[in-house]
């Protein structure tokens, strides 16, 4: 569908040229929801803006559906590119145009007549929950219905893809996960491609099919989003990474926990407790994961924090637990829990009576 | 529609005394239309392009001059009146007077200023470059022995610059506007039979004409004599 | 006052109106293209075009840079073919008309420069063509600058109505210039003057008032 | 420190008058990071900007440090406005202004030399990563880059109070946990009020003592933050903190998961299988949870997906666990389960053999 | 072309320069601060003041309604206090700047208006008094604006300045509606309209040029 081939980008800056996208080469496929996500500055919006050419890239090549785009006149990009919405990250709404007549504009350029614009902004308004403001000019509405309102323009002429750059970032949870719906439910029913550059890890997970990873202006990592999550093989992915299925125990928590375990050793003498961090990579693993350690009598365990995220049937994440019992029991427990595959066992703490 | 007259002429006097020749001649059945310029050039470029049936705003040195410069093929019909030219001075009371490196003011339109200079050149103060004749400006001043400095001034701005030099050349109608009296206050004035009288001018296909005839007869009617006697008094002088 | 005068005055305002309100459209239909024209051949611009973006310019330019009279009195063979005579109310609107349309083109490209960059690139993204970018986000967006755009140039006009007086254009100007000043007759001078001053502050104060309606920052 | 009293806003619109704040009272306390959530449009913005008055309230009183704001002339509350930083939700950048400059504007209007700005400049574009931008201007850099810059800024003169509005929502995970990591030691070190809008709940969570929960122009909900995420009391309180203590099975991912416990049960006669989801609400009593309920013999449990917050000492979240063993194990299993206090139970998806 | 035309031509270019460059600078330290002034007492501005305001914009449409002649006539006792004399190049600048600071004012303002108000927001935010806010926000963020209309205005005034022979001023229009035009010698008018032109285009690449080099949008 889209075939970014040998992309690169520079920029004049103050300090010399700056290589935005040093070599890119991508290929979204039809029908599919693909993530773009990498640190700040890593040159994705760079990147989308290059794929409907609103920056002309150094040299490379976009191809579309076939097409390619870089080699095309001013008119006939200008075809192509009505079969594309964009979600832009500054929104760049129109300041002298209400809501409505903002999402209003690409059916106008488009020669849609008046009463299908009408019946198709009032539509998309209301799946964006902006119907009560159709007649507002966008100073007057808040930062998070501006986002909605450049999300329901991309939309306006059905496209068959749609360039998302931060299209969820001002958005509370909530909306967040409506739009996601509607995203993927226009998805399922017309096909359409979908580019989502995002930080959000949810996002990714939510709807992504496949992720590429961008840093530096460059792809470092690409697959499905699983596989991605799953077994994160660049740094960068995995700090981006780690935030979705990691939670780190935050050290006013740790502090709590670790008093709190003290006064339990010290009342129960001759028992041992310690907090373990668990890594799981594979959740078919990890099946018998509590009921076998915990079939060592003496042990208990409980629950203080996880993130284990169900990535398409693999759940992936880490979790801390808490053990309590004599320390031949907790040996024994760490032993069974070791051996299980998938698994990565670390001490946090452990407290024992004899300190 | 047959009998009306397109006639140009310049804000003053002119425009003035057309408007009486306006109301004598429609009792004669003929609309003049008045056209006021603000310009010196205009009337003539109009009356020659066949915009305009007559004008009067001109001497017939400066038509001479107009011709001769650009070929117009416009000629006097008739002489219409005189607007003697006078110099004037807040600072001293006789051309004698005037001192070395003094500021002399004149108009800068081209009817007018070269008159200026020609009337210094009679009294004395300035040598002209004889080829200038009625055209002549400041870089004509070939020799200038009291060093006089030239300023040339738009007409009506003369008579109010007269604080600010030590003399200057002022038309009479501007001077009496300005409420100066020429016959008293003017050190120099031309006289009456100047050659400066100014004109009706047609173009030259047109002298024959009957209406612009009639026209003329209009303008050198007793009623038109009439009002510019009692209204400019001495200023504006009668030329037929 | 007398009632000759306030005829005079009367028809001045009529023939003030007449010039300035018809080269006022012609700055509007002309100069606003032409500041369109500026910023979009311009580098960077929608149809970027340098040589175009210059020889315009150069003919602004020189067209701003000769002195009204003498543009007047260039151009009498154009104002002739356009309105049929050389002098009067009529002609004079040909080079006040000449005279506006770079001056708007100039004043419009002001206001216009500062649309943002990114609402063109939306535009663009969506397909638009340049007719529809410049008809539906660049001019729409500059609006309140082009309205004050139009007040600069129409109050202008008015000063530079004054001197069509030279080709016989009338209108309160000429009328103050030629009574009020050249006839040393002060109050003419200062009729003049006040209705002149309520018809800038007319103008003024409804293209604030629609400027400010437009504006939805 | 930040009292504010019977707040109220409207804003003329074309259809009338709009509330968008109807009646706040909230009473933040010195030195703490107080959270304020939201739906989108619930008027979080309009709130701050009441605080330091950039919006004129229509009625009540905001007192700072003692101080009423309202009742100031506008001489005063500039002084007053110099101990309070600002980050926008639109970072109005100056564009004019390289990065460096923009962050030095608070000290130029502070009258601080030009060595100090030259150094304090340095040392904030050091702390949000962006010294070798320096010399850029907004238009030259990308979106998270401008946030930062944003953040820089309203951190310059050392303020008493930082007004936050969605200052980490264009950053990505690593980026923004440096920069919570930043404001928390700020806040540690100076004692800095911080009063942070944010949609991203991990944010709230990471940071904020406190939080308020806005909806419609009112206060909902107010508390610590452990509390709120806990037991959100407010409908709109539970739809926002879901997202981060919550996390649903995807359908997806429950498609792929029944075929899978289909597939185990067709091959293993007699033996049941389910799918459960356990909320927790209180990670003491869920200490038991797991090795309690795996001691019915003949029962095995697998983690499937698991969000659970360990939110100051507090756990809270929910898990989907695979439960496999014979039908009266598994219900023995359940009925354990459900004894535990602060647990709740729920059946996803029950796979029997003689189905 | 004789030497003394030449010397002619070169006083007039000098005395153009002169007056345009000096109105130009009042045009700037006056014209600027005004349009300021229109901006920040406007309603919603950083110091409203609508008595102020409307007073402000009646000063400057009064003195933009009157026509340059009248204006140079009616200001004489003025132009005599500033410059010691009421004719001359040298007076001649001060009718000019009267002109030229209300109209200054005006495009500066429309260059003005366009500054996104978040920005003035943000620098309110940090505590800037209304000064700092107009030194370091409002004028900055406008330049690349403000600098088109110092251009606008200097252009215009080379235009105005033409009219200054009435009181003597000299220059070059006045030398090329004098010589070239009324005297008919039309290769001084097109020599006058020549250097004209080229001071035009000067002045608008040099604006330009440093527009674009300030524009970092
Ligand atoms: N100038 C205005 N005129 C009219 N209504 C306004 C104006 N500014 C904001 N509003 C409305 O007030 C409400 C609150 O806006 P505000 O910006 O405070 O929301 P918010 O909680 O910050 O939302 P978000 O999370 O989307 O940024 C919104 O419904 C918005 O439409
Ligand atoms: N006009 C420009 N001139 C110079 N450098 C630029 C320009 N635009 C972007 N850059 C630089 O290019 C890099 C990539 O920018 P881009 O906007 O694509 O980043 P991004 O991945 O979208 O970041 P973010 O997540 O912060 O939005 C950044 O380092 C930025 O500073
Ligand atoms: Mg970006
Ligand atoms: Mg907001």
């Amino acid at each position: 569908m889209i075939h970014i081939k040998d992309l690169r980008k520079t920029y004049k800056t103050p300090k010399g040229v700056f290589e935005a996208i040093k070599k890119i080469d991508l290929k979204i496929e039809q029908g599919e929801i693909f993530g773009i996500i990498g640190p700040s500055g890593a040159g994705k919006s760079t990147l989308v803006q290059c794929i409907n050419l609103l920056e002309k890239p150094d040299s490379g090549s976009i191809t579309l559906n076939g097409q390619v785009l870089t080699g095309l006149s001013e008119i006939e990009l200008r075809a192509q590119r009505r079969r594309i919405g964009m979600v832009f990250q500054s929104f760049n709404l129109l300041s002298r145009r209400t809501v409505f007549n903002n999402v209003a504009l690409p059916l106008e350029i488009a020669g849609v007549n008046k009463e299908e614009i009408k019946s198709r902004v009032d539509e998309l308004l209301n799946l964006v929950g902006l119907s009560h403001l159709s007649d507002r000019y966008p100073a007057q509405i808040s930062g998070g219905q501006k986002q909605r309102v450049g999300i329901a323009r991309a939309l306006a002429c059905h496209p068959d893809v749609l360039l998302s750059d931060e299209a969820t970032s001002a958005l509370d949870p909530e909306t967040t996960a409506n739009i996601l719906d509607l995203l993927r439910d226009i998805n399922r029913k017309t096909g359409i491609t979908i580019v989502m550059i995002t930080h959000q890890m949810e996002v990714v997970k939510q709807i992504c099919d496949r992720v590429a990873v961008l840093s530096h202006g460059a792809v470092v990592e690409v697959g499905a989003t699983a596989d991605v999550f799953a077994n994160p093989r660049h740094d960068v992915t995995r700090a981006m990474v780690s935030a979705a299925t990691e939670s780190n125990l935050s050290e006013d928590s740790l502090e709590i926990l670790v008093a709190r375990l003290k006064t339990w050793v010290q009342a129960h003498p001759g028992q041992d407790a310690a907090i373990w961090e668990l890594h799981l990579h594979d959740a078919q693993v990890s099946g018998g994961l509590f009921s076998g350690a915990a079939k060592h009598e003496g042990v208990s365990f409980s629950l203080l924090q996880a993130k284990v995220e169900d990535i398409k049937g693999v759940a992936v994440g880490k979790l801390y637990v808490q053990v309590q019992g004599s320390a031949q029991a907790i040996l024994n427990a760490r032993q069974a829990l070791s051996n299980e595959a998938g698994v990565q066992i670390q001490e946090v703490v452990y407290e024992s009576a004899n300190d | 529609a047959d009998k009306t007259l397109k006639v140009g002429v310049t804000a003053g006097p002119h425009a003035q005394i057309m408007e009486v020749v306006k109301d004598e001649a429609a009792k004669k059945g003929y609309n003049i239309e008045v056209i006021e310029f603000s310009d010196y050039v205009q009337p003539n470029v109009a009356l020659a392009a066949g915009d305009l049936d007559a004008n009067s705003y001109q001497h017939l040195p400066y038509l001479e001059n107009a011709n001769a410069d650009r070929n117009y093929g416009i000629v006097s019909m008739a002489k219409t009146v005189v607007f003697p030219i006078g110099i004037y001075s807040k600072k001293i009371k006789d051309l004698s007077e005037v001192k070395e490196g003094s500021r002399f003011a004149l108009p800068n339109d081209p009817t007018n200023g070269g008159r200026a200079l020609l009337l210094l050149e009679k009294q004395g103060l300035i040598k002209l470059d004889p080829k200038a004749g009625i055209k002549a400006t400041p870089i004509d001043v070939i020799e200038n022995p009291k060093k006089l400095r030239f300023i040339e001034l738009d007409a009506a701005q003369l008579p109010r610059s007269l604080d600010d030099v030590d003399f200057a050349a002022v038309n009479t109608n501007f001077a009496i506007e300005a409420g100066l009296t020429p016959k008293k206050d003017a050190m120099v004035l031309e006289d009456g039979n100047s050659p400066y009288a100014n004109i009706i001018a047609v173009r030259e296909k047109d002298l024959e004409r009957a209406d612009l005839k009639e026209f003329v007869q209009i303008y050198q009617s007793q009623p038109v004599k009439d009002f510019v006697v009692k209204k400019y008094q001495d200023s504006i002088l009668v030329a037929w | 006052m007398n009632p000759q005068m306030i005829n005079l005055l009367m028809d001045a305002t009529l023939e003030t109106l007449l010039m300035v309100g018809v080269s006022g459209l012609a700055a509007l239909f002309l100069g606003v293209p032409l500041g369109v024209a500026l910023i979009v051949t311009d580098k960077g611009g929608l149809l970027q075009n340098m040589a175009v973006n210059r020889v315009l310019g150069a003919i602004i330019n020189a067209t701003r840079s000769v002195p009204f009279i003498i543009l007047m009195v260039a151009i009498i063979p154009l104002t002739r073919f356009i309105a049929g005579t050389s002098i009067g109310t009529t002609a004079a609107i040909v080079p006040l008309a000449i005279a506006a349309i770079p001056f708007m083109a100039r004043v419009a490209e002001t206001a216009m420069r500062e649309v943002d960059r990114g609402l063109i690139t939306a535009a663009k993204a969506m397909g638009a063509s340049p007719m529809q970018i410049i008809v539906k986000v660049l001019l729409p967006e500059a609006l309140p600058g082009l309205i004050s755009a139009m007040v600069i140039t129409l109050v202008s006009l008015i000063g530079y109505s004054a001197m069509a007086g030279a080709i016989g254009g009338g209108g309160l100007g000429d009328l103050g210039i030629r009574y009020g000043y050249q006839r040393f007759l002060p109050e003419v001078m200062l009729i003049v003057v006040v209705v002149l001053i309520v018809m800038v502050q007319l103008i003024q104060s409804v293209g604030d008032w629609i400027s400010r309606r437009l504006s939805h920052k």
